[in-house]
C-alpha cells in the first residue's frame, strides 16, 4: 500500500513501475532480417545490401571482405554479370537502381590494388582435398569456398591457363586481360589451393582416379561443345557455331566473311558476338531472339537474358534486334545460305510449369543475310564424363550440384541450367559446402532461406531523392576490340552510390523507431547489437503500437502476432 | 512605530516587510491601493520582489501558486468577483498544500454590483481549504499578514487574511508598525521541500483515484485542526516581540461574566466595542467574541468562551440563502455537543455595506428580550422596501 | 469626540483633506480615523470624506451622520441644502468661498465661515486645490489643534517646493482668520 | 546474450527502473549519491529521457510522442507548468509519474500563468532554469487562452508548447476552436443536417504572433528533426515563445494507432497544417512541401472525415473542395510549394534519414 505524499506529489520517473506491456493485444513488434531484393537475386549469394553498408560506414575493405564471403572474383563479376541485383533493386522505383556492378567492380579493383587479403584462413596440412576439375568461374569459386570451409582444394584445367569462359568466351572490351589476371591470381595464390593446367580429365585424370584419390570431386568442365543447329533440317556447309566463333575471334582476331549477318540467340555470347562482328566491319548485324526485350510489361522469364548495358550498348552500335521471333526457314543457294525467313512467336507458360514456344502464321518475312550464326547454346563435352553425363549435361540432383555417385559434384555451365559466371560462383560455393558437410558427415547444409522484401514493405520517404550515378562509357566510334567500355565508377561515386542503399529488411541505424516509439519502449544499444540492429524492444512497456513498424525505412522492424 | 496610516498603505508596507519573491495581483475595489502601494514600493525600489501584473485574478492566483511551487514567498491580494473568479484556483493551491498568504479586502458579491463590504466572498470560498482569519482592524491586519506567512509556512496551508473592504482598506487610522528588523528577526527565510526543483525533480498536481482521495482529504482536515495551535503560536510569539497580541484565534472581551454574549468578525467588532462602551449599562453587559479564525474553526475555544452563557448573538456579514448565517450555523454546529448551550440569536448585518451603527449593540441585546424572533433573521434588513410578493 | 465631513467634488483632495486632517490630528497627540465615502463616484461628482478625532482610542466604525463640523471645498456645492444635513446642533461650517460667511451661516442656519482658499492657493501655491488653505483655516477657527500638527501632517506627505509652498499657504491662511473663533469653551 | 538479459543490463546502466515508491528501497542512496548517479546516468543517455516509459497515453498517442520529443530537445533544466487534459492524466496518475523533470499540474486554463509565477520565482532567486508550460489545443486555444496572451504580454521567459490534436480528448473527443472545419467530433457529428463542424480552426498562430514575441512556430510530430531544431531555438531565447505541435490522436481521429506519423505527415504534405515559423511577428521560415499532396490523401486516412467519402451524399465533394482550397490557401499564404535546400542545419523539408540517423542536424 503505498504511503500518501502531502498534497500528493509523485518522484521522478516512478511510471517506470507501471509496466504497459501487457496492452499488447495482438501483434509485437520484432527485427526481421528479410533478404534485400539485391541478395535474393544476386546468383553468386552475394549480400549487396550488407557489403553497402559497410560501405556507408566508410569501410571499402570490410565491404570487400563481406562481399568475397560470397564471391572471390568482383572485379571480374562487376563487368561480366548481367546483375539481376540491380533489376530487383527496390530503388529501382525510386530514382533508379543502385549501380551496385560498378560498385563491385570498383571494389574488386581496389582489393587488387591495394593488396587486400582475402578473408580465409590457410586450411591444415592435413585438411581434406577436394578435387576441381576446371579452372572456369565455378571451380575457382568452388575452390575458394573449399578454403573457407577449411578443405584443401586441387584444381585440374585441361588448358595452359586457368580462367574457363572468362577467358575464352567474354571479349577484353568487357573483361579486360589484365584484369582477369590480376584477379585470378591473387585467388590462386591463395595457400591451399593446387592449379593442375593441362591435367585433362579422361587423358591424364579420370573420374574413378579422383574420387580414389580426393575426398570429394567437383566436376565444373563447363560446356565446349555447340549445340546441333539446324532448320528444318538445312544446315548450311559454311555454319559457324556461336561460341566456337568467338573462341577462334578471341585467338586469331578475325571472323569469317560477310556483309549480312543474322547471329540467332539470346544470351551474351551472341550479343558480344553481334557487336563485335559489327566492329569488325560488318555493315548489318541482326539478332534474332525469341525472348522479349526489358520493358515494363516484360516479364523476367521472358526478358532476353544478357547484360542490360550491353543490351544498350549494342543498340546505340546499331545491332538490330528481333524480339520474339525464330528463324521459320532458311534460303538457301546451294549449300550457301542467302537468306532467312523470320516468323514472330511467343513463349507461353502451360498449366503445368513447362512454357511452350507458339509461332504465329502470317508474319513470316525473309531477310536477306550473308552469314546465320546460331548462339543457342553449348553441351558438356563427354570425353572423361561418360559415366556421370545425361542428355549433354552434368545433371545434379540438387542446387548443391550433388550427382548420383558418392562425393562427386557438378557445377556451373555443366549443369546445364546455368548460364552466367555469377551462376557459376553460386555453384562453387554451394557444393564446396555440401562437399565440406558431407566429408564432415553433417548431411546437407541448412537452407538459409530468409523471405525477401518488396517495395512495398519499405517505407521510402525517408530516403531523400538521389539519382543513380552514371558512369562514363566509351562512345560508339571508339569502341574496339581491346579497351574497357565502360569506365571506373571512382571512389567518390562509388560511395555516392553506396548512401543510395536502402538497406532493404535490414537495419539501417537510423533512430526512426527510437525517435518515434511514445513510449520509449525502443531502446538504443551502442555496443550491443545482437541481430546487427542498433535498437532492442522493451516489451515491458511497448503497447504494440506499430508505429515503429510503419516508419522503418528498411522494413526491418515488423509487427508479428504475439507470443505467449 | 505609531503612524497615521491608510489600512491600505499598511498592509503593503507589512508585506514588503516580510520580502515576498512574487507578488501578483489583479486590481479589484477595494483591494486596489493595496497592490498599488506596493508596486509603488517596488517602483521606488522599496521593495525587491517581482511583481507580476496579470490579466486577472484567475492567472494572480496562479501566478503566485506557481512561483510558491517554485519556492518562492509569494503573495497576492483581491476581494469580491476576483475571489470568486480566484475560486478554482484557491482549491488547487489548498489541495495542493502550497503555502502562500492572501489577503481577501471583503466586499459583497454581484448581483446586484455592490461594492461595498460584506463577506460574501470570502464565505463562498470557506471551503476552498485555505486557512481564513479575519481582523478587526487595520493593526491586527498588520500585525495577521506577518503571522500569515508563518502559519502558512508551518502549516503548509495557504492563509486568507480578512479585512473589511473601505471600512479598513481605505481608513486612515493610527497603526503601530514594526520595524523592518522586528520582522527579519521574527519570520523565518521562505522554505519549502515540496519545490520545484531541478536537482530533485517531483511531480505535484497528480490525478488521485478513489482509492486515496479520501485520505488525502482527511489530511487537509486534519492540517487545519494542526494549525489551530500554530495560529495561537505565532501571536503569542509575536506579542512577545512587540507587545501586542492579535487575539489569535478568538479573543474575549467585554464583561466576561454577563450571561450575553456577542460573535462577530471583522470591523463590527470595533462598532459593537464602540456600542458597548457608549451604552453605558443600560442594555446590559455581554462578551463580546471577536472571531479570528473562521478556518480552522476554532470549536473548542469557542466552546471554553462561551461557558456560562445563556443567550448568544452571532453576527454574519453573509448571507447562505436557504439556510441563514453561515457563521450562526456553524457556531451552532460547535455548540450543539454543549451543556446548557446558549440560546442562538443569528443576525446578518451590514450586507453589501449597509453602515452598522453604534446603536447596534443595544439593538441586538434588545432583540433577545423578544422570545418569538426567528433563529435567523437580515436584522437591518427594512422590507417595507420590498414588494409585498418579495417580503 | 469630533467628528468631521468634508464635502467636494471628485478629484478635489477631499479625501487627502481627511487624511491629512487625521494625520494631524495624530502629531498633535490625539487618536484619529479618516475614510473616504465609501463609493465610486467620478471626477466632478459631489463627494464627501470624513474624519474622527479623538482623546481615546477609536473604535466605532460606523459611518459619521452628526458631524461637528463640515468643510466644503466648493461653494457651488451649497446650492444642494441637504449638505448639512446631520451637522449638530451648534456645529459649523467652514466653506471655501469668496462670499461673506455671514449670508451662507444666515441661510443654512448655522454658523458657517469662509475663506478664499482657491484664490489664496493659485498665489500661494499656484495650483487651485484648496484643501490645505481650509484645513489651516479650521484650525486657525477651531484651535483644536496646534498649526504645526498640520505642517508635520504636511511634511510626511509632500517634499520640497511643494512642501514649501503649502507650508507657507497654511501659514497666511491660519493668520488671515479670527483665532479661536469657534472654540468651545468646554475644549479649553 | 538475450533480449533480457540485454534489457537489465541497460537498465542497470541507464538507471531503471527505480524501487517503486511504496517498496521499501534496498540501499537508500543519499542526495548527493543519487544527484551524482543521476548525473552519471544522464551524460551516459544518448538522448535526456524527460518523459519516460510506463505512461498511459494510448497506443501509438501523437501527443505523447510530441512531448517526449520535446523534453529530449528541451532538458533536463527546465520545469514544466501542465494544463490539465490528456498528457496530465496520463503521466500522473499518483504515485506514478512519468517525468523526469520538476512538474506541476494545477488546472485546465491556467499554465500558462502558473508558467508565469514559475519563472518570476526563478527569477526572483536569480536562477535561470527554463520554463515550459504544456497545453493541448483546448487549453490553448479555448479556455486558457487569456492566461496565455497574459503570459506573452508580460513577456515571460517561457516556452509555452500546445500539443494540437484537434478537440477535447481526454473528456471523450468533443470539438475545439483548433478542429478543423468538416471534422467529426462528438459534439460537432455528422449527419442529416451536418457534415461536421460548422466553423474553421483558428488561426492561433496568427494571433500568438500578433503579440510580437520573438519566435512562434508550429511544428510536427511527423517531422522530429524540425520539432527538436525548434524547440531547441525557441529554448535560447529570452522572452516567451510559442510553439504548436500537431499531434494526431488516433481514438479522436479514428485512424489506427500505427499511422499516427503518416497521418501527421500527410496534414503537412497536403498544406492544411503548414509549418512555419514567425519571428517578432513576421514570417521568417517555412518547411516547404516537395510534393504537394491532395488533402484527400489525409483525410482519407481518418475516420473523422469519414463523412466526405459518401459517394451517395453531394454535400461531400463540396466539403473536400472547401478543405482543399483551405489547404490551396495555406500553400499560397505561405509560399510552401517547393523543393528544400540542403543545408543540413536547415530541417525545411526533411525527415530524411541515413544510415545512423537523420540526415537533417549533420552538420
Amino acid at each position: 500500500m503505498a504511503v500518501l505524499t502531502r498534497g500528493a506529489y509523485a518522484d521522478a520517473g516512478t511510471s517506470l513501475d507501471f509496466k504497459t506491456g501487457n496492452w499488447r493485444s495482438t501483434d509485437m513488434p520484432a527485427h526481421v532480417h528479410a533478404a534485400a531484393p539485391c541478395h535474393a537475386a544476386c546468383p553468386a549469394g552475394e549480400d549487396q545490401q550488407a557489403w553497402f553498408a559497410l560501405l556507408q560506414q566508410h569501410d571499402p575493405k570490410g565491404a570487400w571482405c563481406e562481399l568475397v564471403s560470397a564471391n572471390p572474383l568482383p572485379a571480374i563479376t562487376g563487368r561480366v554479370c548481367p546483375h539481376p541485383c540491380e533489376t530487383a533493386c527496390n530503388r529501382a522505383a525510386l530514382e533508379g537502381a543502385l549501380a551496385i556492378h560498378n560498385v563491385e567492380r570498383w571494389l574488386g579493383d581496389q582489393a587488387v590494388a591495394q593488396g587486400w587479403a582475402y578473408p580465409v584462413a590457410p586450411p591444415a596440412v592435413d585438411a581434406p582435398v577436394v578435387a576441381i576439375v576446371g579452372a572456369g568461374p565455378a571451380g575457382l569459386s568452388a575452390a575458394y569456398h573449399c578454403l573457407r570451409q577449411g578443405l584443401r582444394a586441387e584444381i585440374f584445367e585441361a588448358l595452359p591457363e586457368a580462367g574457363g569462359l572468362l577467358r575464352s568466351g567474354i571479349p577484353a572490351t568487357r573483361l579486360p586481360r589484365d584484369v582477369l589476371d590480376a584477379e585470378l591470381a591473387r585467388l590462386l595464390a591463395l595457400p591451399g589451393i593446387t592449379l593442375n593446367l593441362r591435367a585433362r580429365l579422361g587423358r591424364d585424370v579420370t573420374l574413378e582416379g579422383l574420387r580414389a584419390s580426393h575426398a570429394a570431386v567437383l566436376l565444373g568442365p563447363g560446356c565446349q561443345e555447340g549445340k546441333e543447329w539446324s532448320v528444318r533440317g538445312a544446315v548450311p556447309t559454311d555454319l559457324h557455331e556461336g561460341l566456337a566463333l568467338l573462341r577462334k575471334f578471341m585467338d586469331v582476331g578475325a571472323f569469317p566473311p560477310g556483309d549480312r549477318v543474322v547471329v540467332h540467340g539470346g544470351g551474351n555470347t551472341a550479343m558480344d558476338l553481334c557487336r563485335l562482328m559489327k566492329r569488325a566491319g560488318a555493315a548489318q548485324v541482326t539478332l534474332v531472339t525469341a525472348s522479349g526485350l526489358p520493358g515494363p510489361d516484360t516479364d523476367p522469364s521472358d526478358r532476353i537474358n544478357v547484360v542490360p548495358r550491353e543490351l544498350e550498348e549494342a543498340l546505340e552500335e546499331g545491332i538490330e534486334i528481333i524480339p520474339h521471333a525464330s528463324i521459320n526457314r532458311l534460303i538457301m543457294k546451294g549449300s550457301k545460305v542467302t537468306g532467312v525467313e523470320i516468323v514472330s512467336l511467343r513463349k507461353f507458360t502451360g498449366k503445368d510449369g513447362h512454357s511452350e514456344r507458339v509461332s504465329f502464321g502470317g508474319t513470316e518475312r525473309v531477310l536477306p543475310v550473308d552469314l546465320v550464326i546460331p548462339c543457342v547454346g553449348e553441351r558438356v563435352s563427354p570425353e572423361g564424363l561418360e559415366a556421370v553425363i545425361q542428355g549433354g549435361y552434368l545433371a545434379p540432383e540438387d542446387i548443391w550440384g550433388r550427382l548420383p555417385q558418392d562425393g562427386v559434384f557438378a557445377v556451373g555451365d555443366a549443369r546445364g541450367d546455368r548460364g552466367t559466371v555469377a551462376q557459376a560462383i553460386g555453384d562453387g560455393r554451394r557444393a564446396a559446402m555440401a562437399a565440406a558437410a558431407m566429408i564432415a558427415g553433417t548431411g546437407a547444409p541448412p537452407l538459409a532461406e530468409r523471405p525477401t522484401i518488396p517495395a512495398s514493405a519499405l517505407n521510402p520517404v525517408y530516403y531523400p531523392p538521389s539519382r543513380r550515378t552514371l558512369v562514363p562509357v566509351l562512345p560508339v566510334a571508339e569502341r574496339g576490340f581491346e579497351t574497357e567500355i565502360e569506365g571506373d565508377i571512382g571512389t567518390a561515386a562509388a560511395m555516392a552510390e553506396a548512401a543510395r542503399c536502402l538497406s532493404c529488411g535490414n537495419c539501417l541505424a537510423c533512430d526512426n523507431c527510437w525517435t518515434f516509439c511514445p513510449d520509449n519502449a525502443v531502446i538504443k544499444t551502442a555496443e550491443l547489437a545482437r541481430d546487427g540492429s542498433h535498437y532492442v524492444f522493451d516489451l515491458d512497456y511497448c503497447k504494440g503500437c506499430g508505429l515503429c513498424a510503419q516508419e522503418c525505412p528498411t522494413g526491418y522492424i515488423q509487427m508479428l502476432p504475439e507470443t505467449l | 512605530m505609531r503612524e497615521a496610516i491608510e489600512g491600505s498603505l499598511a498592509i503593503a508596507r507589512a508585506v514588503a516587510m516580510c520580502r515576498p519573491d512574487v507578488v501578483a495581483a489583479y486590481p479589484i475595489t477595494p483591494q486596489t491601493h493595496i497592490v498599488e502601494n506596493l508596486s509603488r514600493l517596488v517602483a521606488e525600489g522599496q521593495m525587491h520582489t517581482e511583481f507580476v501584473s496579470v490579466e486577472s485574478e484567475f492567472s494572480a492566483a496562479s501566478v503566485v501558486l506557481g512561483a510558491a511551487a517554485t519556492g518562492a514567498r509569494a503573495y497576492t491580494a483581491t476581494a469580491s468577483q476576483g475571489v470568486l473568479l480566484m475560486a478554482e484556483v484557491l482549491f488547487n493551491i489548498a489541495g495542493l498544500r502550497i503555502p502562500l498568504v492572501m489577503t481577501v479586502a471583503n466586499r459583497a458579491v454581484s448581483a446586484p454590483l455592490s461594492i461595498w463590504n460584506d463577506h460574501g466572498d470570502s464565505m463562498a470560498v470557506r471551503d476552498s481549504g485555505w486557512i481564513q482569519i479575519h481582523c478587526a482592524d487595520n493593526q491586527e491586519a498588520v500585525d495577521t499578514t506577518i503571522q500569515a506567512f508563518r502559519i502558512a509556512q508551518e502549516t503548509e496551508l495557504p492563509v486568507m487574511v480578512c479585512m473589511d473592504g473601505f471600512v479598513l482598506t481605505h481608513t486612515m487610522e493610527i497603526i503601530d508598525m514594526p520595524s523592518q528588523a522586528d520582522v527579519d528577526g521574527w519570520l523565518p527565510p521562505f522554505e519549502f521541500d515540496r519545490r520545484l526543483d531541478p536537482a530533485n525533480p517531483k511531480s505535484f498536481g497528480m490525478l488521485v483515484t478513489p482509492e486515496y482521495f479520501a485520505e488525502i482529504r482527511h489530511a487537509h482536515h486534519a492540517a487545519m485542526a494542526r494549525a489551530l495551535p500554530v495560529i495561537e503560536a505565532a501571536d503569542r510569539d509575536w506579542a512577545a516581540l512587540t507587545g501586542r497580541a492579535t487575539g489569535g484565534l478568538l479573543a474575549v472581551e467585554g464583561d466576561p461574566e454577563a450571561d450575553v454574549a456577542i460573535i462577530a468578525m471583522g470591523s463590527t467588532v470595533g462598532t459593537l466595542r464602540a456600542g458597548m462602551a457608549a451604552d453605558a449599562g443600560r442594555a446590559g453587559p455581554a462578551r463580546l467574541l471577536n472571531l479570528r479564525a473562521f478556518r480552522p474553526f476554532p470549536a473548542e475555544a469557542l466552546r471554553a468562551a462561551l461557558a456560562g452563557v445563556k443567550h448568544l448573538i452571532v453576527i454574519d456579514r453573509a448571507i447562505s440563502p436557504g439556510l441563514g448565517g453561515i457563521v450562526g450555523a456553524e457556531v451552532a454546529a460547535a455548540l450543539y455537543d454543549m451543556p446548557d448551550r446558549p440560546r442562538l440569536h443569528n443576525h446578518a448585518l451590514g450586507l453589501g455595506g449597509r453602515d452598522i451603527p453604534e446603536t447596534i449593540y443595544a439593538d441586538l441585546l434588545a432583540a433577545i428580550k423578544d422570545l418569538d424572533a426567528p433563529g435567523f433573521s437580515v436584522f437591518d434588513a427594512d422590507l417595507a422596501k420590498l414588494a409585498p410578493e418579495d417580503r | 469626540m469630533k467628528e468631521f465631513r468634508i464635502h467636494g467634488r471628485g478629484g478635489q483632495g477631499s479625501v487627502a483633506a481627511a487624511y491629512l486632517l487625521a494625520a494631524a490630528a495624530f502629531e498633535a497627540g490625539f487618536t484619529c480615523q479618516a475614510f473616504p465615502s465609501f463609493g465610486a463616484e467620478r471626477r466632478g461628482a459631489p463627494v464627501t470624506a470624513f474624519v474622527r478625532i479623538d482623546s481615546a482610542p477609536i473604535h466605532l466604525r460606523a459611518q459619521i451622520q452628526t458631524p461637528d463640523f463640515l468643510i466644503v471645498q466648493d461653494d457651488t456645492l451649497l446650492l444642494d441644502h441637504a449638505i448639512t444635513a446631520g451637522l449638530k446642533p451648534g456645529g459649523a461650517m467652514l466653506v471655501n468661498s469668496e462670499r461673506p460667511g455671514e449670508a451662507i451661516a444666515a441661510d443654512f442656519g448655522c454658523r458657517a465661515f469662509c475663506v478664499p482658499a482657491t484664490a489664496l492657493a493659485v498665489e500661494t501655491i499656484g495650483k487651485p486645490i484648496p484643501n490645505t488653505a481650509l484645513l489651516a483655516a479650521f484650525l486657525g477657527l477651531s484651535g483644536l489643534m496646534p498649526l504645526e500638527a498640520l505642517a508635520s501632517a504636511l511634511k510626511g506627505r509632500f517634499k520640497g517646493d511643494t512642501l514649501a509652498r503649502n507650508l507657507a499657504l497654511i501659514d497666511r491662511t491660519a493668520a488671515s482668520v479670527p483665532q479661536g473663533l469657534w472654540k468651545e469653551p468646554a475644549d479649553a | 546474450m538475450t533480449d533480457d538479459t540485454r534489457l537489465s543490463a541497460l537498465r542497470q546502466k541507464f538507471g531503471r527502473p527505480p524501487a517503486a515508491p511504496d517498496e521499501p528501497a534496498t540501499k537508500a542512496a543519499t542526495a548527493t549519491e543519487a544527484a551524482t548517479e543521476a548525473a552519471t546516468a544522464r551524460t551516459r543517455q544518448p538522448r535526456f529521457e524527460g518523459l519516460v516509459s510506463g505512461h498511459r497515453a494510448c497506443q501509438g498517442c501523437g501527443e505523447a510522442l510530441a512531448a517526449r520529443l520535446v523534453m529530449e530537445a528541451s532538458g533536463p533544466d527546465v520545469m514544466v507548468a501542465n494544463a490539465t487534459g490528456c498528457l496530465e492524466v496520463f503521466t500522473t496518475p499518483w504515485p506514478q509519474s512519468a517525468w523526469r523533470v520538476p512538474w506541476i499540474h494545477s488546472l485546465f486554463e491556467n499554465a500558462p500563468a502558473v508558467a508565469s509565477g514559475m519563472e518570476a520565482a526563478m527569477k526572483a532567486k536569480g536562477r535561470n532554469t527554463k520554463v515550459l508550460a504544456f497545453g493541448g489545443d483546448g487549453g490553448t486555444y479555448d479556455i486558457g487562452f487569456q492566461a496565455l496572451s497574459g503570459m506573452l504580454e508580460r513577456y515571460h521567459n517561457i516556452l509555452y508548447i500546445c500539443y494540437d490534436n484537434e478537440a477535447y480528448m481526454n473528456t471523450g473527443v468533443q470539438r475545439s476552436s483548433s478542429t478543423p472545419h468538416a471534422a467529426a467530433t462528438t459534439t460537432s457529428p455528422a449527419g442529416k443536417d451536418r457534415m461536421g463542424k460548422r466553423h474553421l480552426k483558428k488561426d492561433l498562430l496568427s494571433i500568438i504572433a500578433a503579440h510580437h514575441i520573438p519566435y512562434a512556430a508550429s511544428a510536427s510530430v511527423a517531422f522530429p528533426q524540425d520539432l527538436q531544431r525548434k524547440v531547441r531555438y525557441a529554448m535560447g531565447i529570452e522572452g516567451p515563445t510559442f510553439i504548436v505541435v500537431h499531434s494526431p490522436c488516433p481514438l479522436g481521429w479514428k485512424h489506427a494507432s500505427a499511422l499516427t506519423i503518416e497521418v501527421a505527415r500527410r496534414a503537412v504534405e497536403c498544406g492544411l497544417f503548414p509549418l512555419v515559423e514567425l519571428e517578432r511577428g513576421s514570417l521568417s521560415n517555412i518547411m516547404p512541401i516537395r510534393h504537394l499532396r491532395p488533402v484527400t490523401d489525409y483525410l482519407q486516412l481518418q475516420g473523422r472525415f469519414s463523412h466526405l467519402f459518401d459517394k451517395d451524399d453531394p454535400r461531400a465533394e463540396r466539403e473536400r473542395d472547401h478543405l482543399q482550397a483551405l489547404a490551396d490557401y495555406n500553400i499560397a499564404a505561405f509560399g510552401l510549394a517547393g523543393e528544400g535546400g540542403d543545408d543540413a542545419a536547415d530541417t525545411g523539408g526533411h525527415a530524411a534519414v541515413g544510415r545512423g540517423g537523420p540526415i537533417a542536424g549533420r552538420v
